[in-house]
């Protein structure tokens, strides 16, 4: 069987708003600079496209419409998985694998700053018949109401969510594309308002526009194309339910594409294994809930770990070194881009000034926002 | 440019993939149940057919077009416990209507990378949610500069592209009725069946006009509805059947977005995607080698398209076979003997009931009085979505 | 051998529970409706953004790839054949050719039109071949029109112009 | 290579709005529930045949097993597992009254609803606090699950 590599990463952003270019040219920008890296002719050279998108998010019925021109697809097989970025890798791992492709590029990306009315929009995605229509909240509310039930259960303080909050945009500060970053302290973060109590104003991530282009190669061309590709040791995706009734509210999605993910990896033990690791933090208590998921310490010893600095840049298991999405922003379907990024450009030695020294094993995570319980984790290595 | 060409690794597979049960519901312009109800009616249908337990389903595949029919935000996540994919990995794929092939094709790679053994496979559309009208739901396909101001509506596209289409090969439109007369008849026989009935040219000539040359009888209804099927590998359809159905082809392929810059009366995006599953299939002559074909049909004249498309017929041949009967369930090329969505209906995604579940059906022998009367090994379903864009191919036999 | 699947000839289907319009109208099921308010506002980016902002100076602009030659409409950044940026702008004429047409008597919620439009696909003039947008066509009768026919567009008057594809009434015949 | 526009004043935003609108019937273990609430003021839940697990809100199937279920009463009461008090609306404004949303283990299910608390003090809210549903009165009620205003503390 041959194994499968990321051979190149282009990217677009990441920034607030993006008012000089529409979707497709931010996209066109991403894919051309994928394409120049990894020295390949998109219109010759690539058997299959896949793009990570939902409608709603970008306005259309069928988005699938709109992508082929831009990424050199035309008359190309060409889909759209309803997911993140990471199940686009996945998608783009299963294809190589069952010999379809030989080479594929996976696209998402993220026009937040186009939604006009974003509260309305996620609304929509809650179920219409049981919640919808319960208060006129914004559905944050929904991860609130699981952060509350976290806190309690696994004894979480807030000043350690808010070391979450820290450590993020601190880390960006580093990250020339991470638009939000700052130098900011625990009584920053402890001052900024509840607006849905517990969570803090600050702990919720907010929305920024980019893309990110990865062309993915079977281990042949991989070899012949570059002397340090990157191989996608393990995929893994999974999902709860969607009921809210018989949710976990404690990242089982997680827990369980972690499992698969590492199972194809062949890690038996992650906290010795994984060198470092980006998560989804689009509300800051879910990354503790995510470290936990992937294995990367142990229940009840997350949070203490994390304030003993374990988490950080200079720590044994540095979490979020990009900024995470507290510090670049919410990506939407892009949000397993962006970390998945980091973790090629950490393993390529591209990272810049916020590059790790000795790192051979990333894994990205990133989760399907609220209100769903599913996710995805891919782990990548030297 | 480095790479000079891209070596022969292709089709390489882990493991060969078997459908070894297909279910449906019932198709009809409304029904009470929800979304994900329907899914799991059509899914406990194909797992009581396949002989396999619910536990043993490894991984989902979901197919479902626009969100904005069942009027959801990630649809997908909407329809998942509903559709099996509580506790295991889940995954929505979408290329707008040809994803009622499309999903089998995704099916397929699940399968044979050798991450899952039984994958199951489930589509579901329920048009009826959405509000005017289900084609008010096709506004938002046009692009919301150039074209949405324009106030079109969905058949819009569909009636320039069919008049290209008889303009370009001189066919008549009662050649093309032959198509709504065949397709709705052969769906008496099916028990899902929404609008079968017997009709005659004049009558699709006469019906009301909607954007001509499309009348109110070259077009498939809306409807609510699922479909569900079970592909596994080798080992496991050894333990279920003897004969288990192989899917030996897939194919697919998007062409431009600039619908507007091509010359719409040739499928280029059918002929490429089938181009794809007939070299996967080393199939070289499809109209000799393809016993029986589910193209899609959502306008009459869309199957004659498909047909060309899929190198069933000539450019402009396909009208004359019809003509002649080739196409009849009896004939010596049957298309469409399910009804077609002309005949049994058309929830956009969940058509993968008259398209893949058919030609398994029809390749083991089980559909009953729909079954052809000739002797099948080789079947082939497609399907097509977005603006004019998507070819879906997928070739299957009963030898391996 | 776990399965007496053999014994199904024609397999059975799910019924499900078919309902009317009016079921739900006089209350016989339950139901919930919902007006979502979704709003966009897509930026139109750098092609389209001149495309625009000619079509209010009363011009309709092409692009042109040096490489297949191609002059382009509606205009893009990049050339997707070729896959490289595009060359130039290109002004094109305001006139042009029927590809194909349709006459249609219903509106995007599928109610009938008071009087039937025309709408069509038109190759612009000075783009290459096959290069068109569709668009209304007026000042003719249905049965009038016809694949290959010549036309030319009409234009609001120049106040009232907004950069808008709807800067362009219709479409009538030379 | 051409010149890129630079003036924010040529750059064109075009405004859109999707405004359809959606009826949603609420399903075979839907309507059971919403009739039973709407007419007798009942809640329904569903049972798994073959596991046992009951549903609340109830479902026509079992997601863990895909076996049947059959529907069961229960009395609608429960206990608080997480609560939030939401201050923002859907645009992200200021809401002039703050909405309590609950999860809200009921009583002999398996499962919760998520609704909102009323006439309770922010400052008496805790984890494990009994619960009991207020209903609108029969004739407002449409089958629907804002027929349930609130759940309030029981006193």
């Amino acid at each position: 069987m041959t194994r499968v590599a990321v051979i190149a990463a282009g990217y677009y952003g990441f920034n607030a708003n993006t008012p000089e270019f529409s979707w497709k040219e931010i996209m066109y920008a991403a894919a051309r600079r994928a394409y120049e890296e990894a020295g390949i002719n998109p219109r010759r050279d690539v058997d299959s496209f896949i793009t990570c998108a939902e409608d709603i998010y970008e306005g259309f019925a069928i988005f699938d419409e709109f992508v082929p021109d831009q990424l050199g697809a035309v008359l190309k097989p060409t889909c759209t998985i309803c997911g993140d970025f990471l199940y686009g890798v996945a998608t783009a791992y299963m294809q190589i694998k069952s010999g379809l492709a030989d080479v594929a590029v996976v696209e998402a990306h993220s026009k937040a700053s186009d939604i006009a009315t974003f509260g309305d929009v996620l609304r929509f995605g809650f179920d219409p018949i049981w919640i919808r229509d319960i208060g006129n909240g914004h559905p944050y509310y929904f991860a609130a109401l699981e952060m509350d039930l976290y806190m309690q259960t696994d004894c979480i303080t807030e000043e350690q969510i808010a070391k979450v909050v820290v450590k993020n945009k601190n880390n960006a500060v580093l990250n020339p594309s991470a638009p939000y970053g700052e130098k900011v302290s625990i009584e920053d973060v402890l001052k900024s308002p509840k607006v849905f109590d517990p969570m803090r104003k600050i702990e919720i991530a907010p929305r920024s526009d980019g893309c990110v282009v990865f062309v993915i190669a079977n281990e042949n061309i991989a070899k012949e194309i570059t002397d340090s590709p990157i191989w996608i040791k393990g995929v893994g995706w999974w999902s709860e339910t969607n009921s809210y009734d018989t949710m976990s509210f404690r990242a089982m999605y997680a827990t369980k594409a972690a499992k698969m993910a590492y199972k194809l990896a062949g890690i038996v033990n992650p906290q010795k294994e994984v060198d470092f690791a980006e998560v989804d933090d689009r509300f800051a208590f879910k990354e503790i809930q995510h470290i936990e998921a992937l294995g990367l310490s142990r229940r009840f010893e997350t949070a203490s770990l994390l304030e003993e600095g374990y988490f950080d840049r200079n720590g044994e298991i540095p979490v979020n070194v990009s900024g995470g999405s507290l510090g670049i922003g919410n990506l939407l379907e892009c949000t397993g881009g962006q970390k998945a990024l980091e973790v090629v450009l950490q393993l390529q030695g591209n990272a810049g000034r916020r590059q790790l020294k000795d790192v051979e094993i990333g894994v990205a995570q990133a989760w399907r926002y609220v209100p769903t319980a599913s996710g995805a984790v891919v782990v990548f290595g030297l | 440019m480095r790479v000079e060409k891209i070596s022969g690794l292709k089709f390489q597979k882990k493991q060969d993939v078997a459908i070894v049960g297909a279910g449906m519901t019932t198709w009809k312009r409304r029904l009470n149940e929800t979304g994900r109800e329907l899914c799991f009616l059509a899914i406990k249908q194909a797992l009581e057919e396949a002989g396999i337990g619910f536990d043993e389903i490894e991984m989902v595949v979901m197919g479902s077009a626009p969100d904005t029919f069942d009027g959801m935000l990630m649809k997908g996540e909407y329809l998942l416990d509903g559709s099996g994919g509580s506790d295991r990995p889940y995954m929505r794929v979408f290329v707008g209507g040809g994803t009622g092939v499309f999903a089998p094709i995704a099916g397929y790679w699940h399968v044979a990378s050798g991450l899952a053994d039984v994958c199951l496979v489930v589509c579901e559309e329920k048009m009826s949610s959405c509000y005017p009208h289900p084609q008010s739901a096709f506004k938002y396909i046009w692009d919301p500069i150039l074209e949405r101001p324009l106030n079109p509506n969905l058949i819009w596209i569909f009636a320039l592209e069919m008049r290209r289409y008889m303009h370009v090969h001189k066919i008549k439109h009662e050649d093309i009725a032959l198509v709504s007369v065949k397709n709705k008849a052969n769906a008496l026989d099916h028990p899902c069946a929404q609008v079968a009935g017997k009709i005659t040219v004049e009558d699709v000539l006469n019906s009301e006009p909607m954007a001509l040359p499309v009348r109110r009888l070259d077009v498939s209804p809306p409807s609510d509805g699922a479909a569900a099927l079970v592909m596994v590998s080798p080992y496991i359809a050894r333990r279920l059947t003897d004969e288990p159905i192989w899917v030996t082809g897939v194919g697919w392929s998007l062409d431009t977005t600039w619908w507007t810059n091509r010359d719409l009366y040739f499928p280029r995006y059918v002929a490429e995607a089938a181009k794809m599953a007939y070299k996967m299939a080393h199939i070289t002559d499809p109209r000799k080698e393809i016993d029986v074909a589910e193209p899609y049909d959502p306008f009459d004249y869309k199957e004659l398209h498909h047909m060309e498309g899929l190198g069933l017929a000539k450019k402009g041949e396909a009208p004359i076979l019809t003509r002649e009967g080739v196409t009849a369930r009896d004939g010596d090329l049957p298309v469409c003997p399910s009804g077609g969505l002309m005949g049994v209906g058309n929830p956009i995604a969940a058509t993968m009931g008259v398209k893949a579940c058919e030609i398994y059906w029809q390749l083991s022998y089980r559909a009953g009085k729909r079954q052809v009367a000739k002797e099948v090994t080789t079947g082939v379903c497609q399907a097509w979505g977005d603006l004019m864009q998507v070819g879906t191919v997928m070739v299957m036999s009963n030898k391996r | 051998m776990s399965v007496g699947k053999r014994d199904i000839t024609c397999p059975g289907y799910a019924p499900g529970t078919p309902i009317k319009d009016e079921d739900i109208k006089l209350k016989k099921v339950t139901s919930v409706e919902d007006h979502p308010d979704i709003r966009y506002s897509w930026s139109a980016g750098q092609a389209i953004s001149k495309f625009l902002n000619g079509l209010k100076e009363g011009k309709i602009y092409g692009v042109k790839c040096n490489k297949c030659k191609r002059i382009m409409v509606p205009p893009r950044m990049f050339c997707e054949l070729c896959y490289k940026p595009i060359d130039e702008w290109v002004e094109l004429k305001d006139t042009g050719v029927v590809q194909t047409f349709s006459i249609s008597y219903i509106d995007p919620d599928a109610k009938p039109l008071p009087e039937p439009i025309i709408v069509a696909v038109i190759a612009i003039d000075g783009a290459s071949h096959n290069m068109g947008i569709m668009h209304l066509l007026g000042e003719v009768k249905p049965e009038d029109v016809y694949v290959g026919m010549k036309v030319k567009a009409v234009w609001k008057d120049e106040k009232e112009r907004e950069g808008a594809i709807t800067d362009i009434k219709y479409w009538k015949p030379i | 290579m051409i010149e890129k526009i630079i003036s924010p004043k040529e750059l064109k935003h075009w405004d859109g709005i999707i405004d359809v609108y959606w009826i949603y019937t609420s399903g075979e273990a839907g309507d059971k529930f919403f009739k039973a609430l709407k007419e007798d003021g009942k809640f329904i839940a569903a049972k798994c045949k073959k596991c046992g697990w009951v549903y609340f809100p109830p479902r026509m199937y079992c997601e863990k097993d895909f076996s049947e279920t059959e529907y069961i009463e229960v009395s609608g009461k429960g206990k608080v597992k997480a609560f939030t008090i939401a201050r923002l609306d859907l645009k992200e404004k200021e809401l002039q009254d703050p909405q309590i949303y609950a999860i809200i283990d009921i009583d002999g299910t398996n499962g919760c609803i998520v609704h909102l608390l009323g006439e309770v003090d922010p400052k008496d809210l805790r984890h494990g606090l009994e619960v009991e549903p207020v209903l609108k009165k029969k004739e407002e009620r449409e089958g629907k699950i804002t027929d349930i205003l609130y759940f309030r503390p029981i006193s």
